[in-house]
């Protein structure tokens, strides 16, 4: 980990690139920001973790968490509001089994969140699944869709 | 020097100052919950809002730079009416548990609520829940008071240069916290503490101790390194149960671990009280009558002086005593025992 | 076959989210199919990926360009492609039930396209294209015959205004900036186009990203910078490939680099990725973010273009600001002054969504009713619903009624009404929107999108966005609308930044178009639009039922009975209004009202 | 301070806190700064923050590493040769302020010569920085417009400690950062009066205001001020007292405040030395380790229930004032001695004494405070010198002359390069170095009382760096039995890469692990300092 960390920092830092990069760097590479090379780099750089944590908690991109194998994202503009998102959302919900309050299905597998707007608000709604954008759903056709990845 | 209008008057301000700068020069008075001129203003509160002529909207005064000629209006019925929304905005999210608040008398916030007599915010709904308790032994969160004026994270960041705690998250669930919400592990300076315009920070050790209005306030200087910064001693029935410091002072209010949290030894109870005598060669230490024992030194110290000659005494003075209490001593050494031997601990 | 085709095929994010890119490999692998060889493509045939033409309902759409001859096709899926081929590639007969219709060609006609104007015809990925159609003669005209003052003046004279929101004059604001004393200066592109609603810069940037490029180093000629930044979000996967390789053609020619055209100028660009916060459209957010920090917005002043970046002197413009700045240099002012309304000079492109025909991404002048855009080029309201209003500027706009459909939209028509301009989002709304509804979705958006420094935004907005939410559950007391207003004309008078400033404006143009529908939702406890389901009563018709029992498995409180096969009751006293059954009937028997 | 005594004239801070952040350079050496002085650190911080320099020269990567620009991480003992390697590297560039160096000092040319050997690569074999570090450091120093030294134990808790501080003293006078404004050369005290302490005369050769015993116009004046005959021997320094006790010459004395039992470097020794007296009296407000070997303890008054003066490091004398009552029979200080002195001399013994009176009685006899009385106290401090009621204080000294003798210039003086006292060899293979931490102070009386900080820091600990570490075959807060020549104690191990190689450091404020038990007692000849900050040692789990 320590060199995978090192090699973020060669890349970054060194580069004059600000945490920002650095937390997405890490999140590329691990999939999640974990505690511990937040640490590493805050004695690295000498910039203390609270900023750090406070980039992590103000950007809705960062994730303190692992995320499931298959991102699903489901679009919340405007136009696929009134389009039904919500009801794409509970269709979601339903077919992964996932509570109100969590994003992670138990066996790792899904991660459902919502994105403001991808600006695809001519196919609205729309899903995205690991960053495959499907355009003009329903509740019908995203639970068609889900089973492609649940294979 | 720039020369500008401030609710009528004809002011003269230095160069680079900001509009609540020039108003408080002065002595015009705009509410403030975020500003402390000591860091980098922040504008978060929107409570030094003011009007300025040619501005289509208030704009703080804490960030805005006066300028010459600049026309300003502190106070008017819209200017009030936004002031007064925002505190009702802050009431509506927080606990209002004055009666139980350490920091009742001395609240910015509450000061504020008075002023605008708010008895009830016409703004209900969610309040944030913080219900943590933290071990360590000084510093006491109680961040459901917390207004986010964000002067603790700056004073940590700018002052002390710790950056311990930071903002987490964003918008209504806006937090200050240390990083992943971990225990406070810091220098414990309790800087955060003297800005918290709110209850939202305390010291532990305060918890049951009078407020800040029901103590007597001494002005002193710390006991503790060379830096010889100003405190108040604030004490009750002869105990001292709180330390702090004036912004105005050539420390700038700013106190370290000891001199903030380090007052318990003076009302320990392994203080000497009486004094003592080991009465043989060998024997314990008793208590006795001052008369007694200074009657013992005196003697011992004549005969000493009488048999060995005065060299054969010496003296070491401190380091943490008075000049007055040293000054004495030295003469002390040098006319009443008659001897050069005289020192202190400087040099360790 | 001695003829030149061209086959372009439309590869924005609407294009490939129908599948444009299997339509691509369907053409590959079918023209190899037919015997036109590979090496014969190349010659003979070529296969082109352009960028959004801004119909991207249509999606996926093909030319076809044989000899010069155009044919537009619309929905085209990879099984369609065979027979394109056989037919009009080879049998030079194009298949006529696939073409665009009429409404394809009013859509693009009663446009007036500047910043649009080769998106679609131009492969993005190729500095060639670009080059093709003029590309860089903007910035090598002002870096090789204009004094930085003269580029200045011409965009001053030009009349074009900030198209990110504001409407700030773009040549003043880089006058002002060009004054300070400073030893760097920074150009930053804001592509951090946050609006719901909005995907014009996201078309712009992946349809024609040199066009951002150029126009950024003509401002940064003008106001003497050598290093940009394009802030861009990163859930525009797309557009950030197109840019990056654009720039590293860019640099590869020599238009981004050292002593740019022979002189003595210089200018790299860099990309910052946005982390997903809608704040850091506001320029001091901005700025925060490419610092490393919490987006949160300084006050202002001082303004960015006197102390931004670093603290240094720095131009933020949007993407189509900067797109609209090669034209101006090669054409003129005059040019750009002829086009538009008295107060705002030019076009603004707009993203028409919503209940409407035709949406997509179109280019208007300034100053064109709004009864054209939603009648002549959207083609009117979907489902012939009736018109109830017109949503622009997304959060921070508001929402325009029917009585004002003959609005000329500019800057200061749509500020007239009690909306804004913002980015260019429009979102048509028909009569089965709920306007209440529509008021708590944008505060519950910009409540969430608070950043928490300032005090009215952070609970001002939670305040509006929770009296809100209890007039839809129907618990809406009477005074309710009254501080609505007050609490929102406060947040909007003392709010730090231009979010909180403008958060309450949908709160306050609806109540003030539509206050009749609050007034339902408080008195009458009803919902005129049938859209908020606590309001509303759920049953289900016996005649349509088929007893499948979808209905009675979605219900999460038990309040559905009956038998497999027989019709399905619903009981109200148990009824949550969850709306669950409503949408899980696939025979239209579970009723609202 | 004898050391920059006999270069200046006066051997306190040259310049104020306040002046800090605006240097544009700092050399902070042998001072812990945010762990010692926290509050003078802030003004550190707060000059980097504005853009200053700061160049942190520490054998330990103390927490103001952080914010330094270049860290010189010099082997314990080596100050000098890395200061004198600077000068090498300000001459060798032109880099020095020939103006200053014309007008105001004298001794350049024979200090220039002594200066030869010091070539930075000489620097770099005796200190362990590397060569172009020290060139790095010279330049960033003495290329500032307003430079600041900053020091310590760090530089004086040595044998050649004297030299230490002479070798800072000609680093200022070389590039003239003396006598301005946000410069100077700055010891940092320790303790909250050190600094009056001396003023006051509690040093064995001078009278009150460094006025020297020896010489007999200022003998006359205090005699005829005092009214009695005085010795004209100058005194023993504390250093030389255990020697003195331990051979029978000296039979009593008289300790208030302190709790050398614990503070003096090899304790053990000097234990011996108190318990060999005839007669001790310790006077305090806890029963100290000293307390407990004397004969007769007289309890005092804390700091929060007297009135009186300090003088801080800044020669900024302020008020102490009352807050409560003392507890018990408890007195304070200055009454107890006010009374001895009474008896002693036959005077009322009931008579009580004013502090007040007492400061006046010093400004008459000490041209350096003459301005001041409690009147113009109570309304703000005063730095001296302040010699006249309209004299509004001096925030730096030496501004138009150095009072050293009747030239007014400074004197460059050479420095020798002079080894440590005990090195580490075979048996005792590791160099220790001690000092305080940030929750403790000095022997832990006042701050081990206080529960916050007993908690947040309850024991002792001895910093080992993790290659020596694994030497050992230690783990982080395992055990350890450290041993020097002179003592043996168990501190619990903190595995940290604060400290280099085969350098360990102990903090002094635990009895229970009193580092001053293995510490060497080994003086500095001039200034008859303990080298507390460095000895050998040898460590077993």
């Amino acid at each position: 980990m320590e060199e995978a960390l090192e090699g973020i920092y060669q890349k970054t830092v060194a580069h004059g690139d600000n945490i920002i990069t650095v937390l997405q760097e890490i999140q590329n590479t691990f999939g999640y920001v974990q505690e511990e090379s937040v640490h590493w780099f805050s004695a690295r750089t000498n910039i203390p973790a609270s900023k750090f944590y406070g980039v992590i908690t103000f950007y809705s991109q960062f994730h303190l968490t692992p995320r499931g194998k298959n991102i699903i994202t489901v679009c919340s503009g405007t136009v696929c509001h009134v389009k039904g998102a919500s009801r794409i959302i509970s269709r979601l919900r339903d077919d992964l089994k996932l509570p109100e309050g969590t994003a992670t299905t138990k066996d790792m597998m899904f991660t459902l969140e919502n994105v403001n707007c991808v600006g695809a608000c001519s196919i609205a709604p729309v899903v995205l699944v690991n960053n495959k954008v499907y355009g003009k759903m329903n509740p019908e056709k995203i639970s068609k869709t889900l089973k492609t990845y649940k294979e | 020097m720039i020369s500008l209008t401030i609710d009528e008057k004809k002011i003269e301000a230095p160069e680079g100052a900001t509009v609540l700068e020039a108003a408080r020069l002065a002595k015009i008075d705009i509410p403030t919950l975020c500003h402390d001129p000591r860091m980098k203003p922040h504008g978060a509160c929107r409570l030094c809002i003011v009007d300025i002529a040619g501005l289509p909207r208030p704009v703080t005064s804490c960030t805005t730079p006066a300028t010459d000629g600049m026309v300003v209006t502190t106070t008017n019925p819209r200017l009030e009416r936004l002031r007064k929304t925002t505190v009702e905005l802050l009431l509506s999210d927080h606990p209002n548990d004055c009666m139980v608040c350490i920091k009742a008398g001395d609240c910015t916030l509450q000061n504020l609520a008075y002023k605008y007599a708010i008895r009830e915010s016409r703004f209900k709904g969610a309040v944030r829940q913080h219900n943590r308790v933290d071990n360590n032994p000084f510093i006491m969160r109680e961040q459901d008071k917390c207004v986010l004026c964000g002067l603790c994270v700056r004073v940590c960041d700018e002052v002390q240069g710790v950056g311990a705690i930071g903002y987490a998250n964003r918008g209504f669930e806006s937090d200050i916290c240390p990083p992943f919400k971990n225990e406070l592990n810091c220098e414990f300076c309790g800087q955060c503490v003297s800005v918290c315009p709110t209850g939202a920070l305390s010291a532990k050790m305060w918890a049951g101790q009078p407020r800040l209005e029901g103590m007597e306030n001494t002005e002193t200087t710390c006991t503790y390194c060379g830096c010889g910064c100003n405190i108040t001693l604030h004490s009750h029935a002869n105990k001292v149960v709180r330390v702090s410091s004036r912004s105005d002072n050539h420390n700038r209010g700013w106190l370290c671990v000891k001199g903030r949290f380090g007052y318990e030894f003076i009302n320990s109870k392994d203080r000497l009280t009486t004094p003592l005598i080991r009465r043989e060669k060998g024997g314990k230490l008793e208590p006795a009558t001052w008369d007694e024992a200074l009657d013992l030194v005196v003697a011992k110290m004549s005969a000493i002086k009488e048999q060995h000659g005065a060299d054969a005494i010496g003296g070491l003075a401190s380091a943490r005593c008075t000049n007055e209490e040293n000054y004495l001593f030295q003469k002390l050494m040098r006319v009443g025992i008659g001897t050069n031997n005289v020192d202190h601990c400087a040099r360790y | 076959m001695n003829s030149e085709i061209i086959v372009n095929v439309c590869m924005g994010t609407g294009g490939i989210a129908a599948g444009a890119e299997m339509v691509m490999t369907a053409f590959k692998e079918e023209f190899e199919a037919a015997g036109v060889k590979n090496a014969r493509i190349e010659e003979r045939c070529r296969l082109h990926k352009v960028g959004c033409r801004g119909f991207c309902a249509r999606d996926v759409l093909v030319d076809i360009n044989v000899d010069g001859e155009v044919s537009t096709y619309q929905y085209i899926q990879p099984e369609m492609v065979k027979r394109l081929i056989q037919d009009h590639v080879i049998g030079k007969q194009p298949v006529t039930e696939w073409l665009v219709g009429d409404d394809y060609h009013v859509f693009h006609d009663n446009q007036t396209k500047i910043v649009l104007a080769d998106l679609g015809k131009i492969n993005p990925e190729s500095i060639d294209d670009y080059l093709g159609v003029g590309g860089y003669t903007a910035a090598k005209k002002a870096l090789t015959t204009m004094t930085p003052a003269e580029v200045i003046v011409t965009v001053k004279n030009s009349g074009l205004r900030g198209r990110g929101g504001g409407g700030f004059p773009t040549g003043l604001k880089w006058s002002l900036c060009a004054a300070n004393e400073a030893d760097q200066r920074y150009v930053i592109c804001n592509a951090d186009e946050g609006d719901p609603g909005a995907f014009m810069d996201r078309s712009v940037v992946e349809g024609n990203p040199h066009a951002v490029i150029e126009g950024m180093i003509v401002t940064a000629y003008a106001i003497g910078a050598s290093i940009g930044y394009v802030y861009i979000r990163a859930e525009y996967p797309l557009a950030v490939d197109r840019l990056r390789i654009a720039i590293a053609a860019a640099r590869e020619r020599g238009y981004l680099g050292k002593k740019l055209f022979g002189g003595q100028f210089d200018f790299d660009v860099k990309i910052k990725l946005g982390a997903g916060a809608f704040v850091c459209g506001e320029e001091t957010a901005l700025i925060a973010s490419i610092e490393g920090e919490r987006g949160m917005p300084r006050a202002k002043p001082p303004f960015p273009a006197n102390k931004g970046l670093w603290g240094k002197p720095t131009i933020i413009n949007n993407v189509e600001t900067l797109a609209n700045i090669p034209p101006i240099i090669n054409k003129g002012a005059e040019w750009f002054a002829s086009i538009g309304s008295e107060k705002s000079k030019g076009t603004k492109v707009i993203a028409l969504t919503g209940k409407i025909r035709n949406t997509g991404l179109i280019e208007i002048p300034m100053g064109m009713p709004l009864n054209d855009i939603i009648f002549k080029i959207g083609g009117g309201i979907e489902g012939d619903k009736l018109f109830k209003a017109v949503q622009t500027g997304g959060p921070s706009g508001g929402c325009i009624p029917q009585q004002y459909i003959d609005l000329p939209v500019d800057y200061e028509g749509l500020k007239s009404v009690g909306s804004m301009m913002g980015s260019g989002g429009m979102v048509v709304l028909d009569e089965t929107d709920c306007m209440v509804n529509i008021a708590k979705f944008f505060l519950q958006f910009t409540q969430d999108e608070s950043c928490g420094k300032c005090v009215p935004c952070r609970i001002g907005t939670k305040r509006l966005l929770e009296i809100l939410t209890r007039i839809t559950e129907g618990k809406g007391k009477k005074g309710d609308i009254e501080l609505l207003q007050e609490l929102a004309e406060d947040v909007r008078d003392s709010s730090l930044c231009g979010l909180g400033m403008s958060a309450p404006n949908p709160v306050l143009s609806t109540i003030k178009y539509f206050r009749h529908e609050y007034e339902a939702h408080i008195n009458q406890k009803k919902c005129p639009a049938k859209v908020c389901n606590k309001l509303l009563t759920f049953f289900i018709r016996q005649d349509m039922c088929v007893g499948c029992g979808m209905c009675l498995k979605a219900c999460s409180v038990n309040a559905i009975t009956g038998e497999k096969k027989q019709p399905h009751h619903i009981d109200n006293t148990l009824c949550i209004q969850c709306g669950s059954c409503f949408d899980v009937c696939k025979f239209s028997a579970v009723i609202k009202d | 301070m004898a050391g920059l005594a006999a270069k200046f004239g006066s051997g306190a801070m040259s310049n104020s806190v306040e002046g800090i952040s605006r240097n544009e350079a700092l050399f902070v050496i042998g001072s812990n700064t945010t762990e010692n002085h926290p509050i003078i650190g802030l003004r550190m911080k707060e000059a980097v923050a504005r853009g200053a320099q700061l160049i942190v020269a520490d054998p330990r990567k103390i927490p103001l590493v952080k914010f330094a620009t270049l860290w010189l991480r010099h082997k314990p003992g080596t100050d000098s040769v890395l200061l004198n390697a600077m000068m090498h590297v300000i001459l060798a560039e032109g880099l020095e302020d020939k103006t200053f160096i014309a007008e105001r000092t004298e001794g350049f040319a024979e200090f220039v010569e002594s200066l030869k050997e010091f070539t930075p690569d000489f620097g770099e074999k005796i200190t362990g920085v590397p060569a172009e570090d020290i060139r790095k450091a010279a330049r960033i120093y003495a290329s500032a417009g307003n430079a600041g030294i900053y020091y310590a134990m760090g530089i004086t808790q040595h044998v050649m400690g004297t030299n230490n501080v002479h070798a800072v003293g000609n680093l200022a006078m070389l590039t003239g950062n003396l006598g301005k404004d946000a410069a100077g050369v700055n010891p940092l005290r320790g303790q909250n009066n050190v600094q009056g302490a001396c003023d006051m005369g509690c040093l064995p050769d001078v009278f009150p205001g460094y006025q020297k015993v020896a010489i007999p116009e200022i003998r006359q004046k205090f005699e005829s001020a005092w009214c009695a005959a005085l010795s004209d021997v100058p005194g023993l320094p504390a250093s030389e007292m255990t020697e003195a006790m331990l051979a029978g010459r000296m039979k009593g004395m008289y300790i208030f405040g302190e709790n050398p039992a614990v503070s003096d470097p090899n304790t053990n020794h000097a234990v011996k030395g108190f318990e060999s007296l005839e007669f001790l009296v310790v006077q305090d407000i806890f029963l100290t380790e000293t307390a407990e070997l004397a004969d007769v303890v007289l309890p005092s008054a804390s700091f929060a229930e007297k009135n009186g003066t300090f003088t801080c490091s800044e020669r900024r004398v302020q008020r102490v004032r009352p807050a409560i009552a003392s507890p018990g029979a408890a007195r304070d200080d200055l009454a107890i001695i006010h009374e001895i002195f009474q008896r002693l001399t036959g005077g009322d013994a009931a008579a009580t004494v004013q502090p007040a009176e007492v400061f006046n009685e010093v400004a008459s006899l000490w041209a350096g405070i003459a301005g001041m009385d409690y009147a113009r106290l109570d309304r703000d401090s005063l730095q001296w010198p302040c010699p006249t009621k309209d004299h509004p204080g001096t925030p730096y000294l030496f501004e138009k002359t150095f009072p050293r003798n009747e030239t007014g210039k400074a004197l460059f003086t050479k420095v020798p390069y002079v080894l440590s006292d005990e090195l580490p060899d075979a048996e005792y293979p590791y160099v220790l170095t001690t000092g305080r931490e940030l929750f403790h102070y000095h022997t832990g009386t006042m701050t081990r009382r206080s529960t916050g900080l007993a908690a947040v820091a309850p024991e002792a600990f001895v910093e080992v760096n993790p290659a020596d570490a694994k030497d050992l075959g230690v783990k982080d807060k395992e055990m350890l039995t450290v041993t020097s020549r002179r003592g043996t104690i168990r501190v619990k191990a903190r595995v940290s890469d604060i400290v280099p190689p085969k350098v360990v450091f102990i903090p002094f404020h635990y009895k229970e692990a009193g580092a001053n038990r293995l510490t060497s007692d080994a003086l500095d000849p001039i200034c008859k300092i303990m080298e507390a900050k460095v000895c050998a040692v040898r460590i077993e789990r």
